[in-house]
Parts: structure tokens; sequence; C-alpha cells
């Protein structure tokens, strides 16, 4: 009664001839898969029995375009990676080059670097949960109060680096250019108004027992799986593992405020989503302080030669903390104005890694959940 | 082939709701809403489901619908259709006296009444029929899953080529 | 004026199609549809006569008919469960070529 | 003591609070009607580059000395200059084709840091729909060139800055001191930084 | 011919002067009566059937089109956003524009798909549920059909939507289609029985299959302020609760519109369709929220009774339309608020819940009849509370059983030393 259809039916006819065994591709033009993303999922009934991810469809060459460019030319192409942080790529970016060239930060700019990857970070959690929930299917209420919040972090990204998510802010030994006038004072109103948010949020949906019905024991990522996968970020605290770059690298000024690290234990989606919550708030505690002890000064190293800027030969490795795991730039650098090689390592893409395992044995409605829950961007995974 | 099976299905459905419709216009209408609930609401998707999970092999084939003697069949039916008719023409005093337009119809507390009263040892086995039945069926119905062999074919199962399949390939082979 | 008369005619010929239908039909389900079409005609003659009978002594008729319409529910039931089994080992849902019952 | 239901509650007296806050609350209402009303765009905000002439006259009075610093720099490639030839074939400081095709263009402000002469910024008008997807979107210096006045409205603190830091120089270069000049300034094309 | 009613139609009435309440009151049945009075003998039997059948269907057509706007604003307004405010005044107009839109859509038909039940299945799946339209008490003497079982009437001809389901899946031949269509089928069918055993409780308690009957039972007041309501009895309150669970699921909306789930089969048995055979599906599941809500509100909340003793001066309809927007406007409320359920829970919660408790609430209603008999001071309270708590108690306590046994809960998270 249920044809097998599908491209491949030697994989299926492989597998013994069984009743209903279905083949269903979630394409890329697929509702709920966050931008250009295919599964090939083997149904038997409802349960899923094979998951192949297909990726690629957004691939457009970053690094090699960024092995013909100057350092500085590549800096706009960081936004694109992750579209929804692109100031915490810019960050990582600039952290490889600076431990590449050996360049000092001026405080301000490391205060500053510190404000806009917490509010990212805010935005890009927010944004998650948005997505997560639409996917679990309540119409768009949740998406939309995340999206209320996003805009006025965004406003700040506008009035401060010029535009909402391409914000190519930051330069090697600082940033661009400094905190327009008021603009502290402004994001000190929308970091003090976000705990609002942030009850709402919790109110509406960390005890609602549908969510908890559909998330809780569904795609568990067990501890040492989440590890040999070197899962990063909240997929990987949720699994047990309480490791954040911020703490152990120390990047940044990252050591002067006091904020905790959330780890879940099950490693299950409603983990995923509730840790996601609690960085939130510790975020929170971490812009109204960093908004507090803001000192003036410059923004930029002056030395810094902005045009045929040629750092020494060499290779650096520098890495943060994303919203979505561990973003790293690796440079290997031949003395010339263009690095000799140029390669990212997008938590996305790595995160997405562990998918099958944590979608066998799941439902159908839970695949979506799942990939949900991991937070994959599109641009970051195929770069 | 699938598809006429499948409209007949919906055709018999829709006969199932006129003799709904003949028992209201018979005055009773608490039967022919009983009826339209158990016949087109149950087992019509019953037998919808049935005939879906059962074609898996008959999609290819375009087999007659018929048995090999269907002539008999119809003789035999038409037969006894045959002797009924006549039997029923020569019987006086039919008169109709109920209807819906005409006399009093079946009153529905009063049916009550008598369900709950005089009958209700017949209403309580039907329903225990019905639990019975229901619970068989779901027992006949489920795929227990025997082990498998390396090959992936059933245990039980004939291997592919022998027994039952090789005659009936045999026999459509040429 | 609509006598039972008329009503035993249609039930005869729907128990006329019911009959030919079970005596012809390969499919199995088709025959399971039929014996329906039978029960139904059945039904049909007893609410004939009951509706003759005038309703206040004839609900006894409409009692019979509720409880051969619960009966039948439960009849095609289990008749179905029983050709899907049937039909798992044998593949098809073809009566003359179901084996012989033997042991 | 968490009754079973107690989380949609929770959740319908949310929904509830927002469906009344949005008749109530400003917080609450957020819709911008795009056509009707529309939204201050915050000083910095940058869409696509525009070239500054002082004086009146477009042709004139165009700042940019055709360098070609940008084009180098832009890393999608997206401009192209040709400096114009005086009558005797050797180029003058003055572009004579200046195109930026806006198509292409990331709008990421790369060439305004790195043009010494301050020549080309950053424009915040967003509604560029026109017919022709070719032609259309490839501006040339014609339609390129604002004058000072529009650049001192759009960014008028960054514009304040630029102002003065032209002003020193003019006058130094008047006043003949040409390596007083260049020792004072600090790092090359530096273009004064921020307040 | 009702003399009485012409004059007080045409306004001057002579005789006698109509107060404009009863004018509102009547209004309708007169205006039936005036029309039908100018047909000839023959044509009266048929104008008796038409004009109440053209009336509800205009009427709830007209509250079709604007359920689907009220839907979008309420929508809209929950998520801070003003929802359609263009087309027509503040937006009202949208669901004309709606409809030449799916007029003009072209309609594309699967080359493999089986014409005949193609087209049918809209028409199949309408059909019914406007049929059930006809059972439902609007006014004091204001419905279209009141058969001696009504409520079996609006049963059986609910139940015909799970053969329209088939159809439109089946005939798409579209894998997704049929695995909406049987998802869809499955929780249609094991969602009727908590139906119709909480609509059981009160046809046992009103002692009448009748909808009208039912409203009249429903008729009084406790102490001149409570209207005596079947909701305001603890079974009854228990009832309704169990009874929009049910009808939303079985209306395909809000937390179970899991045939449509867009995030996993899309569109379920609808995807084949587009034009105007879609929007005879979404008429057929806004008239099926009508129907169920029009249910609702009759065997629960008094039909067309007033509230308040005061207020029975007001048109009797207009009571019924009022409650009628009340049930819409929670069905879009859980809409906008509620995350769906998977396939496993929504059979779990419905075989495992709701059943077990309606069939809880019939006891208890026998309990709330046996009890009647008390006489001392303050019985209809303790009577009240302990029939609140005999079925209140089992309610929570079961439902934390059946999430504990899954593990779940809210969790407390510890912080990385």
């Amino acid at each position: 009664m249920i044809d097998r259809g599908g491209s491949r039916r030697d994989e299926c006819e492989a597998g013994g001839e069984d009743a209903g065994r279905l083949e269903v591709s979630m394409g890329p033009q697929h509702p709920s898969t966050h931008g250009v993303f295919r599964m090939d999922v083997v149904l038997e009934g409802e349960t899923v029995v094979r998951l192949k991810p297909v990726f690629g469809y957004l691939h457009r060459n970053h690094e090699k375009i960024a092995e013909q460019t100057t350092y500085l030319g590549s800096m706009p192409y960081t936004d694109r990676l992750d579209y929804f942080c692109s100031l915490t790529s810019n960050w990582a970016y600039a952290l490889a080059v600076e431990k590449l060239a050996g360049l000092a930060v001026p405080e301000r700019a490391e205060y500053l670097r510190v404000i806009t990857a917490e509010l990212t970070r805010l935005q890009n959690h927010a944004c998650q949960m948005g997505f997560m929930l639409q996917d679990l299917g309540a119409m768009g209420t949740p998406m939309m109060y995340a999206f209320r919040e996003r805009e006025k972090i965004l406003d700040l990204f506008e009035s401060l680096t010029g535009s909402r998510m391409m914000c190519n802010y930051m330069r090697f030994g600082g940033c661009r250019a400094d905190a327009p006038a008021g603009w502290i004072e402004a994001a000190r109103g929308v970091v003090g108004d976000f705990p609002r948010f942030l009850d709402e949020y919790e109110a509406l949906l960390a005890t609602n027992e549908i969510v908890m019905a559909r998330t809780q024991g569904v795609g568990v990522l067990p501890r040492d799986l989440a590890i040999n996968a070197s899962a990063s970020g909240p997929v990987l605290r949720a699994s047990g593992v309480g490791y954040d770059i911020r703490k152990t690298d120390r990047y940044g000024v990252y050591d002067r405020f006091d904020f905790r690290v959330p780890v879940g234990d099950h490693g299950d989606c409603y983990d995923r989503f509730m840790l996601r919550l609690l960085e939130m708030r510790e975020s929170v505690k971490i812009l109204e302080a960093a908004l507090e002890q803001i000192p003036a000064g410059p923004v930029i190293d002056g030395k810094v030669k902005l045009r045929n800027f040629k750092p020494r030969a060499g290779e650096a490795y520098g890495r943060i903390e994303g919203p979505k795991g561990e973003i790293g730039f690796y440079l290997i650098s031949d003395g010339s104005a263009s690095p000799y090689r140029y390669r990212v390592r997008p938590p996305s893409l790595i995160n997405l890694t562990a998918l099958e395992e944590m979608c066998l044995g799941q439902k159908v409605a839970d695949v979506v959940v799942i990939l949900g829950s991991i937070d994959i961007v599109l641009g970051e995974v195929d770069r | 082939m699938l598809r006429r099976l499948v409209h007949c299905a919906l055709c018999w459905t829709l006969s199932m709701a006129g003799v709904a419709g003949l028992y209201i216009l018979a005055g009773a209408e608490f039967l022919g809403l009983a009826q339209l609930i158990v016949y087109v609401g149950a087992v019509a998707i019953l037998i919808v489901f049935a005939i879906l999970l059962t074609q898996r092999r008959e999609l290819l084939s375009i087999e007659r619908l018929t048995a090999g003697s269907w002539v008999t069949g119809v003789a035999v039916a038409g037969l006894v259709a045959g002797c009924l008719w006549i039997g029923l023409a020569y019987t006086r005093g039919l008169g109709g006296a109920g209807g819906a337009s005409g006399g009093p119809a079946l009153e529905t507390r009063e049916l009550g009444e008598l369900l709950m009263g005089r009958y209700v040892v017949a209403f309580e086995v039907a329903g225990l029929v019905l639990t019975v039945a229901l619970i068989g069926a779901v027992i006949l119905a489920l795929p227990f899953e025997q082990p498998r062999e390396a090959s992936g074919r059933r245990a039980d199962r004939p291997a592919a080529g022998e027994g039952w399949d090789a005659r009936r390939q045999g026999g459509q082979g040429a | 004026m609509i006598t039972a008369h008329h009503y035993l005619a249609v039930a005869a010929m729907l128990f006329g199609i019911g009959l030919a239908g079970a005596l012809t039909r390969r499919n199995s389900i088709l025959v399971l549809m039929s014996i329906e079409l039978m029960l139904n005609a059945a039904n049909l003659n007893l609410v004939a006569f009951g509706r003759q009978a005038g309703w206040e002594q004839g609900s006894q008729a409409a009692l019979w008919v509720m409880c051969a319409i619960a009966i039948a529910a439960a009849e095609s039931g289990v008749g179905l469960a029983l050709i899907l089994a049937i039909y798992r080992h044998r593949r098809s849902a073809h009566l003359d070529e179901s084996p012989p019952l033997k042991g | 003591m968490s009754v079973e239901g107690a989380g949609l509650i929770r959740g319908f007296i949310e929904t509830g609070r927002n469906l009344v806050g949005s008749y109530v609350d400003p917080r609450r209402w957020v819709t911008v009607q795009y056509p009707e009303e529309r939204r201050a765009t915050p000083e910095n905000s940058r869409v696509y580059p525009f070239l500054v002439y002082d004086g009146a006259d477009p042709e004139e009075g165009l700042r940019c000395v055709s360098c070609k610093i940008c084009e180098k720099e832009c890393p999608p490639q997206c401009i192209y200059i040709v400096p114009a030839q005086d009558e005797r074939g050797r180029p003058r400081k003055h572009p004579a084709i200046f195109d930026i095709d806006i198509s292409v263009c990331m709008s990421c402000q790369i060439c305004v840091e790195v043009c010494p002469f301050d020549s080309i910024k950053m424009d915040q008008a967003y509604a560029w729909d026109r017919e022709d997807r070719f032609g259309g979107l490839l501006l040339h210096k014609a339609d390129l060139a604002r004058p000072n006045r529009y650049y001192r409205e759009l960014h008028p603190a960054e514009a304040r800055v630029v102002d003065e830091h032209l002003a020193r120089e003019r006058e130094l270069r008047e006043s003949g001191v040409r390596a007083a000049v260049r020792a004072s300034l600090p790092g090359s094309g530096e273009p004064g930084g921020g307040t | 011919m009702n003399m009485e009613g012409i004059l007080a139609l045409t306004g001057w009435g002579g005789l006698r002067w109509v107060g404009p309440v009863e004018l509102f009151e009547r209004g309708p049945v007169w205006l039936r009566d005036w029309a039908v009075g100018w047909l000839p003998e023959g044509a009266k039997v048929w104008a008796e059937g038409l004009i109440p059948a053209v009336a509800v269907l205009a009427v709830f057509g007209l509250l079709f089109g604007l359920a689907t706007v009220a839907e979008r604003k309420l929508l809209g307004r929950i998520q801070n956003r003003p929802g359609p405010n263009r087309v027509g005044p503040y937006g009202w107009l949208q669901f004309a524009a709606d409809g030449v839109k799916m007029l003009t859509k072209e309609d594309v038909v699967p080359r493999s798909a089986d014409r005949v039940l193609h087209f049918l299945a809209p028409i199949v799946m309408l059909a019914p549920v406007a049929l059930s339209l006809a059972v439902i008490p609007y006014g004091r003497d204001l419905v279209a059909a009141d058969p001696r079982c009504g409520l079996l009437f609006f049963f059986a001809v609910g139940s015909a939507a799970e053969v329209a389901a088939f159809m439109a899946g089946w005939s798409s031949r579209n894998k997704y289609s049929l695995l909406g269509a049987m998802r869809a089928i499955a929780q249609m069918i094991s969602y009727e029985l908590p139906l119709v055993l909480s609509a059981l409780t009160v046809v046992m308690m009103a002692g009448s299959l009748s909808l009208v009957e039912i409203v009249e039972a429903q008729s009084g007041y406790w102490w001149g302020v409570i209207p005596r309501w079947h909701v305001m009895t603890p079974w009854g309150l228990a009832g309704l609760l169990l009874f929009m669970a049910a009808a939303a699921a079985a209306s395909n909306r809000a937390p179970f519109d899991l045939p449509e789930g867009e995030s996993e089969i899309i569109g379920g048995f609808m995807t084949e369709y587009s034009g105007f055979k879609y929007a005879i599906f979404f008429m057929g599941e806004y008239f099926g929220m009508f129907a169920v809500s029009g249910l609702a509100v009759t065997l629960f909340l008094g039909g067309w009774q007033a509230p308040l003793a005061v207020l029975e001066a007001a048109p009797s309809y207009g009571w019924f339309f009022l409650k009628l927007g009340v049930m819409i406007a929670w069905f879009i409320w859980v809409r906008g608020t509620l995350p769906r359920l998977r396939v496993d829970h929504l059979l779990n919660f419905g075989w495992k819940y709701l059943l077990p408790l309606g069939a809880l609430n019939l006891l208890v209603a026998m309990v709330w009849r046996g009890l009647g008999g008390w006489a001392f001071p303050g019985a209809g309270a303790v009577r009240w509370l302990a029939c609140l708590a005999m079925i209140g108690l089992p309610a929570i306590l079961w439902g934390r059983l059946l999430m504990r046994s899954r593990g779940w809960g809210p969790r407390v998270y510890r912080y990385a030393s």
C-alpha cells in the first residue's frame, strides 16, 4: 500500500522486504529545516530507522576566496558565515589575526567586544527558542516574542556598527568605530528590560506540559558521544560536560565578570532548550557589569596598518565561545597580504554530525524538533 | 485494480447510508441514525483500511474481479431472489399502518425502557460480544515479530521461489 | 401509500445482490461486504414488519435490529482481522487461491 | 504542588496578558506600518556608497583623485574607475568613469575606511527598486555624486570631524609647510579616526 | 396568516403596539410566517424547510468569513502585531479578498489522482457538517429541524467526516497525504468517544436526546442570580472541559492539528488541493468548529438562555451567538498558545485520560442526582464541593501519574564549578 518511492530503492531493498518501510526525503525546501538542508529519512511506520543529512546547498567557497583577498577583505565575509551572530564571528577572526600578528587591544575595545558578543548571544538564543517552538507547532507566538526582543538588539547594532546583521565591526587591534553618544544608556535600557522577556518565556513554555512531553527524553545525546563528536556550546553542556571557552581560555576581559555556566544532565532537547534560557540570564549579568565598568579611551590600536597589512609568517588558531558553540579561525600566513590557509571551525556543522545518533528510534515529528534544538545555521554549515 | 476496489467500498458505504434513510422513512429514526453511526462511521473505515493493507502485490497485475465460475453464482442468486419475489407477490393483507408521514413513529424513550427493562440481558450480551470480538480482532491482526534469519527473511516464511509462490509463478510464468 | 410490501421487495433485491456478490467475488473483502449487505436486507425486513405492526408493539423489532447491527459490526471486525492474518501468510487476498485448511 | 494543567494555564495567562497588553502597553505593540510610518534610521547606518563633492559643481568639486585604492581594496570588486586624461594623454587627478555596481556591493564600508581623501562615504537610502536588473543597478559618477551638505546631514558627527581635518590640511597646504604637515599626521592614510 | 405579526412587522402596528424587544425576539419567526403565507399551499411545505436552511447557511457562511479574519487578528494581537488591517474597514473585508483569491487560483489536480474521488472529497467533508448545524437551537424557537433524537443526529452526521478525510487522502495518490489521512482518521475516531461520553452525561441528566428540551432543562435561576446552566454543576464544568478538549481534537484544531502538521507531513490530506477545493476544506474545518462549539453552548452553557433573570428581555439568539463567539475566541486563544502534540501523545491522551474521566464524570453526575435529596441547610454547597472533589481529585492525580510515569516534569539545573 505504501509504495517505496524515493531515489535509492536499492538501499531499502537490501534491508529485506518489510511492510511499510518508507523513505521520506525532508528536502531542501522543507518548511522547518533552518535553511537549505535535506535529510533522507528511512522510516518504519513512524520511527526513524536511518537518517542521512545532505547539505552543501549553500556552499560559497568562503575559505578559498579568503586565500585570494587581503586579511581585511575577509572580515565582511565572516558576517555571512553564521548570519545570526556576525559579531562573534568577527571577533573570532580578529582574535586569530591578532594572535598571528601579536597585536594588543585597548581596554575600551575589549569591553565593546564583550558587550556586542553577549548581545549577539541574547538575540541568537531568543531566535533559536522561537524557531524550535515553531517546529513544535506553537503557531508563531514564541517566535514573535523572540523577534520583538531581537529587534531592540538589532537596533543597537545598527546604531553602533551601521548594519543590523552584517556588522563588520571588529578590526585587527580593536573595533572600527566608537560607540556614538547615548548608545551605552540605550544598551543599559535594553539589557535592563530583557529579564522581563525571559520570565515571560519561562512562564509561557518552560513548564508547559506539551513542551515537556514533546522534548523530554527526545534526541538524547549521551555524554561520551558528545565529547567524541566534539560537540560544543549548549549542545555539549546539555549532555553534562561543563566546558565553556570563556572560562577556560579567559580571552577578552571575561575574567573580570562573575558568571556561571549552566550544565544539563539528560542531554535531551528539553535540556538544550532550558540551558539557552539560563545562559541568557547569565549573559544579562555579564552585560550589566560590562556596561557599568566600560572605561573611556581609544577604540583601536593606532599603529595597525589598514592597507597592505602583512603579518609575519606563521600560524594561529583563535577561538571564542559563540552562541552555537566554539567558533574558531585557523590561519597560516606566509608573510604576504593574504593568508596561505584560512580554515573556519563551524560549530553548527560539527554539532550536526551527531544528528543521526540522536534521531535513531525517534518519531518523524521529533526529527524536526531535534534539528531545531541543535540550532544550526546553514551559512555556517556549508561555508 | 485498486481504484475499482476502493470505489466498491465507497459505493457500499453509500448504500448503507441509503438503508439508514429507509429506516428513518419507516419511522424508526433512532435505528436509522444508529445504523449511520455504526456502518458509515466505523465499518466503512474498517473495510477501506483492510483493502489498503492487503493490496501490496495486486497493484501491478490487472486481474479479473470475479472468480472463475461467476455465471453459476449469479444464476443461484437470481433463483433465490426470484423465489422471494414470487412468495412476496402472493402474500395478502400487508396493509401498512406505520410510517414517518403516517402513524406514530418509534419512541426512543420506549426503546430505551425496553432495552433496559425486559431485554437488558440481550443488551449486555451484545456489549460483551462486541468487546470480545474487538479484542480477538486486535490479537489476530497484531504483527508479531518472529526471529529473522541472517538474510532478513522471516523464519516462518518459505524462501522466495519455492513453496506456494513457485506454484503460482509457475502457473503464470508462460 | 407505502406498504410493507414495498419494503420487503427492496429487501429481497438487496439480499439478491448481496448473495450474488458473495458467490462471485474473488477478493475476500468484497465477499465480506456482500455478507453485510445480506444482513442489512434482513434488518430491513424486520423494520418493515415493525412498521407494519405500528411502532407501539413493533419496538421489539427495533430491538432486534439494534442487536443485529451490533453483532454485524463485531463480525465484520473479526472477519477483517482474519483476512489480514491470512493475507500476511499467503501474500494475496484471493479466495480461490487460499490453501485448504490443513491441520 | 504542580497540578498537571498549571503549565498550560500559565501559558494562557501569558498570552492573555500580551493580548490585552497590545491594546494598552506600547512595549507590546511593535509593528511599524511601513509605508505610512517610517522609523528614523540611526546616524551610523550604511547602505551604499556615494561620492562627495565640495562647492557647487559636481564635476569640478569632486574630491576623488582616482587613486584606485578603493577599487583594489573592495572585497567583491564592485568599483570601476578610469582616470581622466588631459589633452596630452597624461592621467589627471580626476576620474572620467567611476561606476559602482550596487547589486554586487555588500555595503561593508571598507572603501570608506581605506580612502585617504574622504571622497567616498556611505548613504542611507535603502529603497533601490529598479525595473532593469542589469543596467539599472550600475550607478555612474553622475548618480553617485552628492554635495558635502548632504553628507553633513546624514552623518553630522562624522562629517564635522572630516571637515575639520580637511580644513586643517588645506590651511597647512596654503601656508606652504608641506614637510611639517607630513610629520604631524599620525600614520599614513589614517582618516583621523573617530572622536 | 399571522395578521398580528404582519402588522407588527410593517411597523405601524395599529392593533397592538409591539415593544422593540418583542419585535427583535419574535421578528425572525414572523418574517418566516409572513413569507410562507404568500406561497400556494403545495409550496408551503418546501418553504418551511428551505427558508431555515438558507438562513443557517447564510449566517454561518458569513460567520465563517468573519471567523477567519477574527482568528488572524486575534492571533496577531497575541503576538503583538495588528493582523490584517488593510482590506476594508480595519481589515474586516479580508475574507472577501481571500475568497476571490481562492476562486481565481488555478485548481491543480495531480495527473495520477482519482478524479472523481478527488472532486467529491471536499463536498463529502462540508455537507455533513453543514447538516449538523441544522439541529442546534439558535433562539427561543429558532431551530432549523427538531428531530426527537437531535444529538444522535449530530454525531451520526458528523461521523461522515472520516470517510471524506480518507477519500481526500487516498485519491491524491501521494505518500504524504495518505499518511496525513491515516493520522486524521485515527485522531477523529479516537476522540469521537470522549465527545459522545461527555454529551451522554448531559443527556442522562436532561433526560432527552432532543437539543431543544436540553436547553429547556437549563432555564430558571438559583436564587434568581445564578442561571441553572449545566456548567454551573461540577459534572457540567468537567464535562465542558472534556468536551472542549475532545472537540478540539475531533475538528483537527489547536494543539491537535496534527494532520496538517506543517513541520512534519506538509498539509496532511489537503496537500494536493488548491484553489476553491482547498477553500471548501477550510470552510469544512470552520463549520466543524462552529457545529461543535454550538453543541457545547447548547449542552453546557444553556443555549439561548440569558445569564441573568434581568437580561431576559434581550433577543434569545443574541445570547447564543455571544456564547458562540466566546467559544470561538477560546479556540483561537488555544491555537495561539499551545504547541502541537505528537501522534502517540495524542492517542494516549485520548484513550488513557479523556475516556476514563468521561466515564467517571458519568458516575459523578449520578451521584449529583442522588444527593439531590439532601434537605439540611447548606446542602447545595456541600453537595457541590463533594461532587467537585469526586471528579477533580482523580483528574489531577491521574494526570500526574501519566506524566510521572514517562518521567516528564520540571527540572532543576546545576552550574559548572
